[in-house]
């Protein structure tokens, strides 16, 4: 089956779940893979990005500092051990030009604590933009928008 | 039952224990009166709590959403520019004014959405539907006198910039309630206007003193954070000062950045466990100096008590709002500002270096996931914290391996709470 | 600490203002000692509480589950028509005797799950298995008696298709009990069999009382609400009643619906600021009578405390049952219904004009939403709640801008209370 | 890429998952223009649902009182602020009759208050009547089944 | 529109999303038909599975005993009602050899009971084995993998 | 307020009704107090608790997290291969030492994350980082005495593979603290090793007591369980016994499995229920018998009071680890296991017969879900559990139908507990 089968809703939507399974099975080093050398990558609330305030709680600016965030995740922080699990939902592309795609996605996170009942982390959606790499893509902005008033304790996960 | 419904069954005696600051009880950080008390004689007592930026209040309607504890109030500024502090919460039937974060009132008068009293940017009240009744009724009684029913108004001062509110009217002066570490107060609020940068709020499972404790702890700063001795932001071998001032309520700590201390090994990093992590990172800038704007390399943190803790680590500014919420539970409110007239370059740094800081940052994140999993402890065990850390004292220490800030913050809060 | 919990420390004595009823003071709806004293005052006193309507049991074996508060009952009908509350809980262990919202029972017999203890449809022990034993167990003592072991049982009654019950044997007959207000009972309940259109559930983080003094409140209704005066459902110039009877316990509302009030301005509407928004509705079916079902051109609400408002707005039929959970938690269930003999385009002018009220009602849902957040303010703040609009009396009034209807049911509340 | 090379069910999923986006996206003014003219619309409990009953939570008999409930929510109704996120999944096509499709799929709502955590609101399933509208579809009826046994406080929320 | 011109992805995603919806419907006499008749399925916890231990919450070897399973939710065991409800998420081809095909995805269950607020119940992922079947698939092997420490007081829903 | 909140406001007194172990009280399941008093006088008393087995340790710096109650507590093997049990909170500040399940500790010490305070194995304080100070801090005082600060060390034994642990010194030798039912002990953990086969753990919303009684209470399981007299793994008229041990402290249960019993149908049979469905399953192997491991074709269960019941149901071994939460909320932990030298089909036949139990299990998923149902109701009522089934005595029963075992426990825990 050939991926030139497929629409491009299809394609990107397929490359939403694969970014959240690299993430869901803890596969850091590929998922810093889905970026761009000059990507900018941030995690910020939905009151910041509404009223256009810059100040993101997680911000990368190229792919450097986003393997920064690996190293530290990995091999650096002190964090208490739990699963993360991601759903992402009403993939979306807003636009297409040439090989730059804009496109979102609304995403949940939960995550399981090794002593105590799950709990829902972030929801929120992601406003990218996405170019072709081939068969695929990578992703050259991301501003994933939290919509929950306050980070739950700490912000460890990527989403 | 927790250690707090035990106490408040009188199965612990609220006692400090013989040794003084040497020891912290566990029931300071579970015990609701004891949190119910810090409230009544700190938030609500004679003290300077911070509620917002002047620039947040661009314009007369200008409001914004601030809490104080439990406790939202309303911020404003009214048509000759003037900033006042009111309770979110309506004389009528206490019916909250505001559901949101920030905005501007329709002709300069807050209206309360249940029967719409309506009340001036100060909190007085100005008229109400029907005060003199209608189609027969007779409205209000004759006696109903205004001027007992206003929003309940804060006493409100401004600095620098920066908005603090009081309940009480004997509260000192801002300047007299911050005492001697005013000069750093004023080294990053200095007559130049702020530029709002953004929020970052988190919601912690624990007693807020536990983040407090934290701040005053340069001592776990070497142990538990990598970053911060690996790239030399400060080492225990470091310019390094704790400064308790107003005997102890405030703590001024600054330090020298020496981009070459990470360089160096001597007897004092063989102590450090976290040097010994393999690692590097890609992009230094995130822990790098990017420019010296005071002109003496220092960070600093500065916990002006019993709300922030105003902090410069390289070009990110921030005070962090400690907001107690319960016992066991408050709210940290980053908020990120700069200067009006930084450059686009400055901004990136602020942003860049907030990286270190903040819900996720590199060095922040440890501390509150540490003190986070302090309360089930706390909650279940009558224990006694041990804090010889540096000696027994309370006076300042120039390294970073003590506990004497701890010791003073808690002989200054046993005076006030009287215990 | 809360001030529910303040209140249990006994910090705060309960007390009522001296000002009497035109003060409410902000612990009735915070303290669970209050909440405690309520129900054993009102829902398990000499009340009697909405359990269902008639129509919901057709048939001999057929059970209902209803709530008395945080109590859930079971409604039964018995093969001889007659129909029976009792409680949902074992006399063996207190298991629940069925988790269901209604459904038929096997053989007309109430078998508990666990150990399958069996009662009949009026909660008497019926049998047990090994009653006598089995291979060499004596089975229970020869002192049981059956008798002491059935499930609790409350006195029924039905009147006009509606099923009541009360816990008490002293409770005055239904009759007695609603008082001057039955005409308006029966009005609606008057001998037409009952249809059940379904029911609308809301879960509410607030004290059932806010709900109450939201029904006995006229005064917010034309301010808080656009729809009612935009669309002339009634208006402060209108023909509005609030009616206390039984001493304030219960209270009637009516108002007489004109459909050319909505067209008319005049001082009194110049004080509603809900009538400046510019809109228009596409489809005024909702807003608009569908018929004159009682040839009084009238809507109605009444209050038969502790459980129900009885409701009747156009042709939309519905019992408010309040059913108070804890101190700040309520549920809000929304039984609507119509006649048997309802014709199509009658039941679907039932749904339409439900549309006004109800979990998402364009009038009700701003009641709930308001109401909901009192909450925090009063879990905060000891305060007292002003309620003079109107005078001080607690006489009927015959205006929407009135709180007598408030300080009517306060002084019976008082009274009961015991505060 | 055109329509035509994706299947009836891809399209059915293109179609809910435009139609969230755009509740999300809180593009009222839009979302009515998913429904026929003649469209029902109810958001109704399971309970009633699976009894026969025919009372719902939200009632509409046609796009007029479709756009009056717009215009409630948006220049009329006093509620609290807050971000709703809508996750729509198992999106199924049961029967296909010439233009008219009878389709349904699972939805959850959350809510995003602002000066407290996210929580779940509502989750249920949709079963829907659609008609094709050129390349897409409208709503002749839609019955939003909620699950919950009791509406969170408040119903504002369209699904 | 033939079956055929859906991508392998895309016909496993159907057949999740199916499956789902056939334990939503509680048709649970088709869902034992989703196996095949030497199938192995289990739901054990995260805990066990990464630790390579081989007990599970639910264990069950050949269709017999998944029949068994749901004879038991259907007619035996006392149980409280509730409505459950499953969102799936992720889909993923891990790898197919001919006929065999190795997929996964992420799995939420929310359950509603008849007298109080929905919870979740359950998170985690799939870890399958499947068989081609004509147009469709069977589950030879289903590991469920539970994220949460502890199941919320029983399990009786199957995933 | 529910009960538990109106026994802390001391309108509910704890006095045990006149009636003796025929009667328990709803507050011993709802009240805080209750519950404080049974973990200081069970399970931080003269107690032996479950922490393990020793499988799980296969290593010098092996860990295991393992509960108390509300405590977690971190049991340990160390280089000489001897098992500790400490606490897992720092002497320091209370920080929790691991949040992992299980592991092993680098160089074999135990390091805290926030300060690095170093303990060995058995919690002894070791080292803490700068302890002499540095950069001209003097460190910790020349009083500090590491010995006095230390992690809190419990009491540890194994007997056959089993690791058990007490807070108390005095606390009799676990065989002595077993007592008579110790051959029941020794038949299952008789010398051949053991091998984990996984957890299965529920979380649920009781109190832990409902659960307890529950395994006492043969008089259920013909009657809820349909599996258990349908396939005739015991039934009434079946050789069952239950029989109390220490006093009521502990009990044991011991039922022969005849494969024929389930085909026979007398008097006894009339009285159940359960087997008039109509079914039958297409597997048998999960209820049928896999081998007579232990030559006397019995299954067992044994509450080893306060913290296991050890259970043998055909292949299937497991100890039921009851983890008190909250007085409305615990933990019960499945420890699955088999022998070191099971073939594979044992293994496999252990899973199998996994399915009667654990929280789906045929039989013991029923019994989590009825016990969590009861809560509601004890939390609202005041209300005392009738335990007269088979008389009033509190001997051992050699039948299913009775509830003497009931009696028996209740009889220990009055004395026990002082009620
Ligand atoms: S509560 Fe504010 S006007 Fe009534
Ligand atoms: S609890 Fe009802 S029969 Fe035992
Ligand atoms: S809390 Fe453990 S070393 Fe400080
Ligand atoms: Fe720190
Ligand atoms: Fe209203
Ligand atoms: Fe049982």
């Amino acid at each position: 089956m050939l991926a030139e089968a497929k629409s491009l809703e299809q394609q990107i939507r397929d490359f939403y779940e694969e970014y959240t399974i690299c993430l869901d099975d803890a596969d850091y080093d590929r998922w810093s893979s889905y970026f761009t050398d000059d990507a900018e990558y941030k995690i910020i609330s939905r009151e910041n990005f509404d009223r256009g305030l810059p100040m993101a709680s997680m911000s990368c600016e190229g792919i450097g500092m986003i393997k920064d965030r690996v190293t530290a995740l990995v091999k650096v922080l002190v964090y208490e051990p739990r699963y993360w699990r991601r759903y992402v939902s009403s993939v979306r592309v807003k636009a297409c030009d040439g090989n730059v795609i804009k496109s979102g996605a609304n995403f949940l996170l939960y995550e399981s604590m090794l002593d105590r009942e799950p709990q829902l982390n972030m929801l929120g959606q992601y406003h990218d933009t996405l170019v072709r790499d081939g068969d695929s893509f990578r992703i050259k902005e991301r501003f994933a928008v939290y919509d929950n008033h306050r980070i739950l304790t700490t912000l460890f996960a990527p989403v | 039952m927790t250690l707090q419904e035990r106490i408040r069954g009188d199965d612990i005696e609220l006692k400090w224990p013989e040794e003084g600051p040497t020891r912290i009880p566990s029931w300071i950080y579970t015990s609701e009166e004891i949190f119910r008390r810090e409230l009544e004689v700190f938030h609500y007592g004679k003290s300077w709590n911070y509620v917002g930026l002047e620039c947040e209040l661009p314009e007369a309607g200008s409001f914004k959403r601030a809490w104080i504890g439990p406790r939202s109030v309303i911020v404003t500024r009214d048509e000759n520019g003037e900033i006042h502090t009111v309770e979110n919460r309506c004389a009528h039937r206490d019916s909250q004014m505001t559901w949101k974060e920030c905005g501007k009132f329709e002709d300069g008068m807050i209206v309360c959405p249940y029967h719409n009293w309506t009340y001036a940017m100060d909190g007085s009240l100005k008229s109400m539907p029907f005060f003199r009744g209608a189609a027969g009724n007779p409205g209000m009684p004759k006696d109903f006198d205004k001027k007992q029913h206003g929003l309940v108004k804060l006493r409100t001062t401004v600095r620098g910039g920066v908005i603090w509110a009081t309940y009480q009217e004997d509260t000192p002066s801002f300047e007299d309630f911050v005492g001697e570490g005013l000069p750093w107060y004023d080294r990053l609020f200095n007559g130049r206007k702020l530029k709002l940068l953004g929020f970052c709020r988190q919601i912690v499972p624990c007693n807020w003193k536990f983040y407090s404790d934290n701040t005053h702890d340069g001592y776990h700063a070497a142990l538990l954070h990598t970053f911060i001795p690996k790239f030399g932001l400060w080492r225990p071998d470091g310019d390094y000062h704790q400064v308790p001032t107003a005997d102890g309520r405030h703590i001024v700590y600054h330090m020298k950045y020496d981009s070459g201390l990470q360089h160096t090994r001597n007897e004092v990093t063989d102590e450090l466990r976290v040097l010994k992590s393999e690692y590097e990172l890609e992009d230094r800038r995130i822990v790098n100096q990017h420019s010296d704007e005071f002109g003496d390399s220092t960070n600093t943190a500065f916990q002006v008590f019993p709300s922030t803790v105003i902090q410069q680590f390289h070009s990110s500014f921030s005070i962090r709002h400690m907001i107690p919420k319960s016992a066991t539970t408050h709210e940290l409110s980053w908020n990120f500002f700069g200067y009006e007239d930084d450059d686009e370059e400055q901004i990136k740094a602020r942003i860049r270096h907030s990286n270190l800081v903040g819900p996720s940052g590199f060095i922040s994140a440890e501390d509150t996931e540490i003190i986070a999993q302090l309360q089930p402890n706390v909650n279940e065990y009558d224990s006694r914290h041990v804090i010889e850390m540096g000696g027994k004292g309370t006076e300042a220490a120039h390294t970073m391996i003590s506990e004497s800030a701890i010791r003073a913050f808690y002989s200054f809060y046993r005076k006030e709470m009287n215990l």
